[in-house]
């Protein structure tokens, strides 16, 4: 099995979250945060100061799947995700060693 | 001897004449000569029609602070319950003052200040309100005394109302059923509110006693009664899952949001001024009295909690200081017009370190009560009420506008009497409520049930009654999930 | 007979003198020598003058209230938008406020209030507002049935063209720039409101109708207004990214902060209680009648969206409970004056169903209104003002001040005299507003463009447009970070 | 001779007793023949007393807004902090009023009304407020010229003194320590507040110079004296740390919630109508001239600052808008009663832009005040006084009710006289306020320490010193940890 | 060392922190995360719109271990996290390469 | 590729950016979190219940290396995260299999 993280802006969830539901891929756990990038965009200014606002509210999908859905999953998201604007976000797979499903203590590809 | 008798005749006409002339020329002053001049009654009349108007508009000002306190209680008890609760208690402290305003005007305020006996009114359910332009209601003399416009006293009295329903709302959250939780409203603005308060302010038995019950604003008539519905509600529903430990011990669930929680105090401090102040239905500087004293107890009850929360638990919670404030205002609600500013401070104080200590101990006692709502309306409102026998000022009672004069307290060489009438007022109040309570609360746990299930608590009654999140965050925040 | 004359002259003589006496020391009660006695006449002056200040400082606080509106309106709206959006409508709710004050000092009060024909006012550019101390405004006469000082006058009426502006900005909310709505702001305040304000409170046509048209705090002077205005911007302006889906079906966007937003409605809730008892612009006590009316109005708007969103859409959503309040409020703003308690209830009742009902049509039609002002405002104020023609109750009118008086409603056995009158009065602003709007909007649209880019959109405008987070959380917490 | 004389006595007596009947008859009106007839003089006197009672009720329903700004100033000062400070901020804003209430109870009051000299006034301490039924206050005639009930009069004072005590709260905030903050508000409260006070409003030096200091609400005694309090506690704390790189650059460090600072700063514009004119103390139509100046000088405020953040800085800041309306708000406060329209709307947008750069200005020379406290109230606070000096206008100067009337300003033809005493005023507290200020923070840094350390700070204050969370969040949602 | 990627319901937090702490493990991240999976339980209705509220809230938990320890703290994680009902969570587990105590500077299991 | 997890005390977060953009390294992804570990500091209580306050707010960074930078990337987020108090917080490296930058489908070290 593979982690696949993904970190997108914020608005594309749903559209990420149809996309990889349209592979059958419906376990997915999401989490707010804060990019820092290339998309170093707004220089903003708090009551006259500068502010390097280098964090950028982005989401960041946690989906684990079989090794071998891994690369659709990928092209799937990569092509819901993308706006073609700086900061669209990266994508990082990682080998998984072992999933549990706690419900039913079942076991890797099953538990997914 | 004729003639000058009939001199005296032209004379006496002539002066008559003369008389009319100069009376007639000096009241008229300025005015013209086609209409009559205004007389000194004229102007007593006018002066008692603004007299009027300005006894209404003060007190429907008050009436409106009081509506205020019904923002305060939303904030502050969503403010000390947890986040996945937070759309529950918004939606119960809303709700909870429109079925008040619909129970009170169909039934409530007739039970309560109608005509009736000693126990209990029955004149005046669904109240057009009219005559507006006068202040005697038909069928509700108990209030003739204050001279108000009906509309503006039926206003006044429902939003008293309204309050005592909504502590309840705070002590039972976070566990009980939206649906349940308005039915109990409803009785409880509809019947029990009414029942007691009748006694108290609509001409029953307790303010017919020898020494009157005292409660000016209403320690005992709104908060106690609320805290006594609470406690009976609190018992049936047993505490929140997670709150007390197998081993006695307990684990505090503390408030998702002190600023709302914060906030919401500072509402009610500001609706107190309408709360006490308003009570007395009456345009009169003795207001000014009232308002020094009340928030003057408000003042030293949250220092003393900030002190005694500090000596105590080793820090000062701002929730207790939060808690010492209300415990303040609770306790002085009752005896705000009859103690001095000393007096005031005394009872603020000894409110606010009470209410530290009786937190602490309905937790001992196992009664998972989320916002302190026992401690701060139903002891404290004990508390309040109890002062009256024991600071009462000869020095100050004199400025009430009501019939129903109290007596000097026991530390004002008055003696137990009013005491004694207090302890029986807060016995009575305390045995009806509570059982009626208690029933209706036992009625509708047997029939629909009042606790929401166990996983529905876990997962916060926001999603399970209500469909939605306080704050749903960034999962919705680009528009919900395209349907797949 | 000389002597008895003479005697006759001498006593006459000594008569005037007692007489003289005798009233002088009579009227003169405790007074001084220096000084002559007070009359009836020097006491009603006193009076009129107390009543002059009281109905000034009455109309006053009720202006303050309405004023508190803005927050209300900045809560609400705040709270059921998105978070990334939450810094762009708090500003914009609240420099709305600064530009209202600012052009219906310039040109609105004088447009709407000022003397001039029966289609506009002319007179009151700029005003002084002097003098303060007697209450005709010269220039602006059709203010004068209110015994007020004229800053008062001004200041109750600006508050009022405030909210109408207000409304405007919760419908376009979420899309719009900033810079362009301050314009549009500007322009309803100074031009669009004050015209059709000027036919129904400036003594312009819709008020010298057989019947005139009635209109007592604003359902349609105000919050139609303010609907028809909000609805050309969003035709204009088009839904939210995200919003509709190709195949009709909606995608919820769920407000950000139900907290904010309840106390947002408890705050327009206090609120009306200003805009509605407030608009007798008199010291009376029909403010309490009115008051009631309004807050019955009110809860059985909230109970009747409650219950009909339970059985509709399956669970008692928060949202709508708070939009049923305020259709309640709204609905009852036009009639409060003149309809019974019990009607109130009826109206109020009504009002909060329909809103429901009313949110589902919008999005259906996909006009996207993301908190409801088209529902609450323009559909419960236009309903509102009809219900004026059916449940004006003879009982009750009379209490009015003003001196247009209204004729009873068609079911009060009044027929339709008033009823139509009230749909023309609909028909009338609706066409202006909505037409004038819709020009102005569009220039703005073809000039400067309304509406901010798509990225903007999607990213916030809180970024877009004032390049700050309302809720920046923990990555700025410690201090931004260093100049790399 | 005789009998006509016998006759003319007989007529004498007649006529005494026609002429008391007539008089009696004519007097009495409808009144029944038991009662004597009210005469003019009762009306008059019953007048009076109903004006006594409404300037009571009025100067107290202003003291109530004014008591309302502490909410305000919480959510603000809250909203412009960081979260992890959000609670410290909370409990410092509420607990702040109750140490004002005491402390001005026990020794303010009496050092600044009480009767004394022209330095300081020592009658007064722990006062019981009566008589609550006349207007004089023994030992408080500086209070003379308000015909208020002596306990309003208090009240009223109080929440002007929490004010002051409140803008310090803003400027030391995220860094001070909660107890050490709790005893500079004592003595801010006892003793500095109250001194500056006593020469200003209390009938000392500057209020019996030739052209008699004017302040009519507080630009100086209450927001300068705030500010310059604050200044010095801010010097001897140092900045928050990481506010300033070591090169000068300034690192912005972000307020966690601007929702709560917008509701801050529209509850202090609500407030202000209370601050401003509720300070006639004395239910007149002037407080209507004076809510419009204050309520155009706040919206020219925003506006301009927003202008001017849009220009200078690039975005309108949120934070600057608020400020910019407090920047009006603050120097509206001392000219509210002797400008007219035209002159507080130049006056609010002078002071809107100038608050703008003041932020800079303090950030720049790394005075470090995180909301901006210095700013608008000791910066905007002087100009407002200078503003007296400026814009007085002969056409509204007579509209005040107190005795002490100002002369017209510079541009109003009136040269420099007033102006030269504003400077004088403004010098005086500076001063005196400034140097206490200095002592009494030094000696608590001295003995106990007003800085928290830096482990705390950057942890937050709100764990260090209350042991609790604003925001607990998820963590604690479940019931806390069981005991591992 | 692996990671242990726990994600649970919110309520089953204090449970699950109190099962590692009595197997001696002390060191937890805490992440708040909304999950999307088979738990889609609750559609919902915001003013009348259909919402497929996929997304429930949960928390997500990292904790290191020695590998020798994952198979007990799994173990541990499923007891106490289980309810039985849908939604109750999955574990990943994934191989940890490297360790660091900022700190110390201590590295790998002694890190921990 | 390597991905660094770091967890630091939110006060450290514009040290840490800073010390990494000194390296070159502009890329990282930062979520709040609560940690739990041997800073069990402060025993709270809330309304007099005591309350063992394990978790405390922490900032968790994410940020994806080439495998060569790995060891300066650490060296760096030490030294500038540590304040030598207990709490200064882990790190934690793993292995990445693959990374994709959305925007361009960019694959690997050039998607860093
Ligand atoms: N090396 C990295 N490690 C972890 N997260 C990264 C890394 N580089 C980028 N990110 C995340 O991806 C987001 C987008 O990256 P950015 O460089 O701004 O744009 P793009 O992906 O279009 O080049 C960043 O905001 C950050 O959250
Ligand atoms: N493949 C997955 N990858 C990442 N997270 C997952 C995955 N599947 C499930 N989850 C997470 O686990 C949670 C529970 O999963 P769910 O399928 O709803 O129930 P269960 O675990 O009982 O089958 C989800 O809410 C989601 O956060
Ligand atoms: N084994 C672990 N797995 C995951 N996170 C851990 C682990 N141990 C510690 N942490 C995280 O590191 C933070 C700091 O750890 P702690 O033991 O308190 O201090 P120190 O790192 O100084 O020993 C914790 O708050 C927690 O977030």
């Amino acid at each position: 099995m593979q982690m696949i993280e993904a970190v997108i802006k914020p608005h594309k969830l749903d559209a990420v979250k149809t996309a990889l539901a349209k592979l059958g891929i419906l376990g997915v756990t999401a989490v707010e945060c804060k990019g820092f990038g290339r998309q170093m965009g707004h220089t903003e200014r708090y009551r006259g100061a500068k502010m390097d606002v280098g964090f950028v509210p982005k989401v960041l999908l946690k989906i684990c799947v079989k090794s071998e859905d891994s690369a659709k999953a990928v092209s799937a998201i990569v092509e819901a995700a993308r706006t073609g604007e700086v900061g669209d976000g990266k994508i990082f797979i990682y080998q998984i060693a072992r999933a549990v499903r706690i419900r039913t203590g079942e076991e890797n590809e099953s538990a997914l | 001897m004729l003639r000058p008798l009939l001199a005296s005749k032209r004379m006496l006409a002539a002066l008559a004449i003369l008389l009319c002339l100069t009376l007639y020329s000096t009241a008229r002053g300025q005015a013209t000569a086609a209409t009559p001049p205004p007389t000194a009654q004229d102007a007593i009349n006018q002066i008692s029609n603004t007299n009027f108007v300005a006894n209404t508009l003060w007190t429907l000002i008050g009436g409106m602070l009081v509506f205020w306190m019904n923002a305060g209680f939303a904030c502050l008890e969503t403010g000390l319950c947890r986040r996945k609760n937070a759309v529950n208690i918004l939606a119960k402290n809303f709700i909870v003052f429109a079925i008040s305003s619909i129970a009170f005007w169909c039934v409530g305020f007739a039970l309560m200040f109608g005509d009736g006996n000693s126990v209990v009114g029955h004149t005046g359910f669904f109240t057009n309100l009219l005559p507006y332009d006068a202040p005697k209601m038909p069928g509700a003399s108990s209030l003739d005394w204050s001279n108000v416009s009906p509309a503006v006293k039926f206003f006044f009295e429902l939003v008293f109302a309204g309050t005592a329903a909504t502590i309840v709302s705070g002590a039972v959250a976070e566990r009980i059923k939206f649906g349940m939780f308005m039915i109990f409203s409803f009785i409880l603005v509809a019947l029990v509110y009414p029942i007691t308060g009748h006694w108290i302010w609509g001409g029953g038995w307790l303010s017919t006693l020898k020494a009157p019950f005292h409660d000016f604003a209403g320690s005992t008539v709104v908060h106690s009664v609320g805290g006594w519905a609470a406690l009976a509600g609190v018992l049936l529903l047993g505490p929140r899952i997670g709150k007390y430990n197998s081993d006695g011990s307990v684990n505090p669930i503390p408030g998702h949001n002190m600023g709302l929680a914060a906030l919401g105090c500072l509402i009610l401090w500001l609706g107190w001024f309408g709360f006490n102040p308003g009570s007395t239905m009456t345009a009169t500087v003795a207001a000014g009295h009232i308002a020094v004293t009340t928030n003057t107890a408000a003042a030293f009850g949250a220092v003393a909690a900030t002190i005694t929360a500090w000596a105590v638990l080793g820090k000062p919670d701002l929730s207790m200081i939060l808690n010492g404030c209300l415990a303040g205002l609770v306790a002085i609600t009752a005896p705000c017009a009859v103690v001095t500013i000393a007096g005031s401070a005394i009872i603020g104080a000894i409110a606010g370190a009470l209410v530290v200590f009786s937190v602490l101990f309905w937790d001992k006692i196992k009664v998972d009560d989320p916002v302190g709502a026992l401690s701060v309306h139903l002891v404290c409102g004990i508390f309040g009420t109890l002062c009256v026998g024991l600071f009462a000022s000869p020095a100050v009672i004199p400025m009430q506008v009501t019939d129903a004069y109290c007596k000097p307290g026991l530390f004002y060489g008055g003696g137990g009497t009013q005491l004694i009438s207090q302890l029986m007022g807060i016995g009575a109040v305390a045995a009806t409520v509570f059982a009626i309570s208690l029933v209706a609360w036992a009625v509708l746990k047997f029939t629909g049930g009042i606790r929401v299930s166990a996983a529905e608590e876990h997962e916060g009654l926001d999603i399970g009654e209500h469909g939605m999140e306080a704050y749903p965050g960034f999962a919705t925040e680009t528009g919900a999930s395209e349907q797949v």
